[in-house]
């Protein structure tokens, strides 16, 4: 029997578990298309803001010379309604709405621009970890955490996912605060606030000087987080963090993710990767014997 | 070490030498073995620390083991660049970006500004019987540039190599498009290739496929990590950084966005 | 003139800036003798508990494939008293000795077994990751901290470090109040929490189940804590996390740092790291012009 | 694949094979082309899942391909690894450590238990024109193993392979240092090799390198890392996973632990 890899995150049915993680090539329909073509279980959208965004300037992305990159984009993007015009011809992508915004109106604006969209579910953004006002900075302050999910969650009946990451307050916090005001699933991590310098120019590479690290680096600690998070709290998990091979994958399912997403693989694999995961997927489920892949979830737990 | 380097980390440079091109083209010389060897169409991301980092096709230069490259100053990122002196450092990574699919025979090459900067290294790489025909397009006569060094590059071929200015204050006057369209209609070239402005892309792209003959563009749009990784560079379903800068007449005359559209820094779509 | 590498970290001073971070080959003197023999400028020792530990069972120690260790050895160390016996002969090498405990008491009385012994420092372990009541679980409670350095400050003349890393409690906090309780000096950081799973076995690898993420991933991580801290604080910093190359330590000396420490490029590149990178300094301050360490420390702040 | 393996990452084998050599030492046989080839004296790090991971030699196989384990059930590291069934799973890394400077001519090979693993491995190496004394110690007859294994492996060798047990129920009566005593005061071996109890290799040390006899020791001592970080192998200024396992006599004989002190889990030194 061949195995089947569509997976459920709680309410949100994919039918196949690896996602485009939110920020990697995430601005047009056309690539969306391509990429769910390409194996993709779903796209997550560029994190959306209420008013277009430029970001900062170049350098925005800096690669570690022993792997991973540090990004300090800054959340360019077109705005919601910008995006929601773009996406509204979209019948056939699974798509994931991210968004970012610094007070709950801004998430309740956001939200109505895409009534007219088909859309998967919404993942809040409160982890981006360089840029002030929003993401880290409101994932850090429970209380709004509290406000900007209840909102959401009142503004709409497609599922919303919380993305949290390592910021000033415990995740695990956050965590517990987004269950309690009725989020429906848990994406963990964003990228780790962190920083090159060079020693020629001596100076910080990026514009922002500080940025996010993502890639192969941050594997372990996100997936620690997935095992802590699912150890700790009864939630749909989407593990994310340097995921690049098949077996970052099912150490993620192991870990009691449901459902996984990459994007810096990308960046060393190109779009394959996520045939190439699937494929691997379904050749473990094969071997261990498993129908699917919910058989496999948190197992790690167990011994 | 250049053997070992990985080509996505930033390696530091040192400008040797600038060449004003015109009074605002410069041409900026530096010593690096892989950007000396790079492709035709392939181009760097060039960090020009405290103010930016931009897309640059790389430069040829006359002595081997360098490579430069040719700025047009505009906005503050490519003014910042236009300024570095001589002794001062700049960042470079890739190469990244594929190349053109050189025919051989007759052959048409297009530019405009620094979008010759792709058409004199390939320039290096066609063969002593191909003929080649280089139309150059500038606005006016202080605004030519390279015209010595295509026919100087051309030296043992049959050749020519034409500029038109729009304003006619230097050879043909008009615009090079025009040029483009005369002269595949007088001759069945083996290829076409043309780098510049989008709009002298597209109308070069359109004269030269809808007549079956084989064209390749080097394209351009906001490029942040050069990669495969933000999407900045998106047309339509490509991505100009991964899949290009170089496509074929037949995919572009595919794609909805080419010609037409590009996404600015917010990745908002842009009519041409 | 040929460069100093000499280095001060507030009142502690070495004739070189690289030092061996705690828990690496760190429990005997001989070992320590030869480390500086091979150009180390100190070495931390394991941190010491006031009785002895036997730590984790194995596997405590993982090689993560796309670089860096996990490790969960369990902070297994001889206690206080063993070997301040054993390092009661050292003339030559300057020992920083690290404590770890639960209260104030614990390192009180750690400090007086090595009364008879040349100590350079005392380094305070308030960050590790994945041992129970000690190391982070210190860290993470400021109360503790505050009551736990100045406890130390009044036991000893001997200048006292404080370690932090990655915890609940945003590290800053942390560096904060060991400041304003009287600290000499901040090393950070320590390991990053985080997890592998063995995806044919379907269990964590670890014994500990979770460990401590060390070498080139944390790197970019450990840089902008250092960055944090001395754009924030006036205070001298040890910078440790990833440090293998000379670039590496340059980059942390633009970054504020005023010496580093390293441990899991031994396990890469074995010990002859440490004048390797001795000798990257002096080139580079050689081509740069400089004649003291001093004169780079923190330039990266300007640009 | 395997030349690409990370030697410090761990692979997962399956057992394939168990032979039982004594009532408390078993073989476990595997397949692993890296461990197939290892030097003698090197060593892995073992992973017994949810039990423990430990160092061991790495065993000879007769078929091409595998290697094993031969571990004496002990505590509950070793007695989990001595129950692992075939089908079943372990994890290895490595081959660490370095090996023995086998010399040319007349060589005394001297193994006691689980000490023999290292010794079989260097019996595949020895040249047809070496005299080889293989001197096995054991405390009883129900506890020697690999004696055949050692005749086996020295068919086209002038040699002897010589038991001594402690309560003499088989072979030589007495303590196999006794043996290494008479046999190094009649001949004047090219090489002495040991490994086995500390005692054993100590004592064998200072009858060879007393007569200037060349001899090695290869060592064991506890192991977390197996790859120089830890530090819990050190035996004064060495560590054994990292300088050693295998060490020469003049170089024990400057250490100031070897033979009298080991550290315990907490680090602490024990005497012998
Ligand atoms: C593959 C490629 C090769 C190029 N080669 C050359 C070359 O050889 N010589 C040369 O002078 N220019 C080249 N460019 C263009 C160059 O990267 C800049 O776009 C141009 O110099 C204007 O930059 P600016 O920031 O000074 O202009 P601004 O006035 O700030 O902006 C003008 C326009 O430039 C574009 N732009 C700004 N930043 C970027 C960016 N990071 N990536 C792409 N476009 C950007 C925007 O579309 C903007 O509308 C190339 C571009 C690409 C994509
Ligand atoms: C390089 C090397 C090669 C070895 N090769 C073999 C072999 O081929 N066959 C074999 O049976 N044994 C071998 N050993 C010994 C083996 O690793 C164990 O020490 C032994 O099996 C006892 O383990 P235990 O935990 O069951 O014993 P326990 O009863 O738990 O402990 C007994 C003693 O074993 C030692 N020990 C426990 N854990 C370790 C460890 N991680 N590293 C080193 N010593 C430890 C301690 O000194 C302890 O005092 C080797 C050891 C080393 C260092
Ligand atoms: C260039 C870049 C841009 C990103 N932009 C966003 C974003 O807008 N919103 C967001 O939630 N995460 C963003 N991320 C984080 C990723 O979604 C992901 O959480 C992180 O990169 C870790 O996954 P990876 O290691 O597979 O890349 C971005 C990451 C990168 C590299
Ligand atoms: C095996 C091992 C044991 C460690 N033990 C300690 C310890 O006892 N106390 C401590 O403060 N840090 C300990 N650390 C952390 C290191 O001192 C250091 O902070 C960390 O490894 C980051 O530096 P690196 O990347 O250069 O290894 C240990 C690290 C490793 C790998
Ligand atoms: S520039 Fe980032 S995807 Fe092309
Ligand atoms: S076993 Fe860790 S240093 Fe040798």
């Amino acid at each position: 029997m061949e195995p089947n890899i569509a997976t459920s995150i709680g309410p949100i049915q994919l039918d196949r578990p690896v996602m485009l993680a939110s920020g990697i090539l995430g601005i047009s329909l056309d690539v969306f298309n391509r990429l769910y073509r390409s194996g993709a279980g779903a796209v997550v959208t560029k994190s959306l803001s209420t008013e277009p965004w430029e970001g900062y300037p170049n350098p925005t992305i800096f690669s570690v010379n022993g792997g991973g990159w540090i990004n300090a984009v800054g959340l360019s993007n077109p705005g919601a309604e910008n995006f929601a015009k773009m996406i509204e011809p979209n019948k056939d992508v699974p798509i994931i709405v991210s968004l970012v915004g610094s007070i709950p109106e801004d998430f309740e604006k956001m939200v109505k621009e895409f009534q007219n969209c088909k859309v998967t579910a919404y993942e809040l953004n409160l982890s981006c970890p360089h840029v002030a006002k929003v993401g880290l900075e409101v994932g850090d302050d429970p209380e709004l955490v509290k406000k900007i999910v209840s909102t959401v969650k009142n503004s709409t009946n497609v599922p919303v996912i919380a993305k949290v990451g390592l910021g000033t307050t415990h995740y695990l916090k956050t965590v517990g605060t987004a269950i309690d005001s009725g989020i429906d699933a848990i994406t963990a991590i964003n990228t780790v606030r962190a920083m090159a310098i060079d020693v020629e120019t001596q100076r910080p590479i990026l514009s922002n000087k500080y940025g996010g690290l993502s890639g192969t680096p941050i594997k372990p600690i996100a997936l620690r987080c997935v095992y802590e998070i699912s150890s700790k709290y009864d939630i749909p998990i989407i593990g994310c963090g340097g995921i690049s091979t098949w077996e970052d994958a099912i150490e993620f399912f192991l870990a009691g993710a449901s459902a996984i997403q990459l994007g810096s693989a990308i960046g060393d694999n190109w779009i394959d990767v996520f045939n190439e995961i699937n494929n691997g997927i379904s050749q473990y489920m094969k071997k261990k014997n498993y129908s699917k892949i919910e058989e496999m979830i948190g197992l790690a737990k167990k011994s | 070490m250049d053997l070992q380097r990985n080509h996505n980390h930033t390696t530091i440079v040192t400008i040797e030498k600038v060449i004003d091109e015109t009074p605002t083209v410069r041409t900026l010389v530096f010593s690096d073995d892989v950007m000396s060897d790079v492709l035709p169409g392939q181009f760097a991301m060039v960090w020009i620390p405290g103010i930016n980092e931009l897309p640059m096709s790389v430069m040829i230069s006359d002595e081997s083991g360098k490579a430069a490259f040719t700025v047009r100053k505009h906005g503050e990122s490519s003014t910042g660049l236009f300024n570095v002196k001589v002794g001062e450092k700049i960042g470079i990574r890739g190469p990244y970006g594929n190349s053109f699919d050189l025919k051989e025979g007759k052959l048409l090459l297009v530019g405009g500004g620094t979008g010759l900067v792709p058409m004199m290294r390939l320039l290096t790489h066609v063969r002593p019987t191909d003929d080649v025909t280089v139309l150059i397009g500038a606005k006016s006569k202080d605004e030519v540039f390279f015209e010595d060094l295509a026919n100087r590059l051309l030296e043992k071929n049959a050749h020519q190599v034409i500029v038109s200015t729009d304003d006619g204050s230097y050879g043909e006057k008009g615009f090079v498009t025009d040029l483009v369209e005369k002269y595949v209609e007088q001759t069945k070239f083996d290829g076409v290739y043309v780098c510049g402005p989008e709009i002298m892309m597209y109308k070069t792209v359109q004269s030269a496929h809808s007549r079956g003959i084989f064209v390749q563009a080097s394209l351009e749009r906001m490029m942040k990590c050069g990669v495969g990784i933000c999407g900045s560079c998106c047309v339509g379903e490509d991505l100009v950084c991964k899949d290009g800068t170089v496509f074929d007449g037949q995919h572009l005359s595919e794609n909805k966005e080419f010609g037409k559209f590009h996404r600015n820094k917010a990745g908002i779509l842009e009519n041409y």
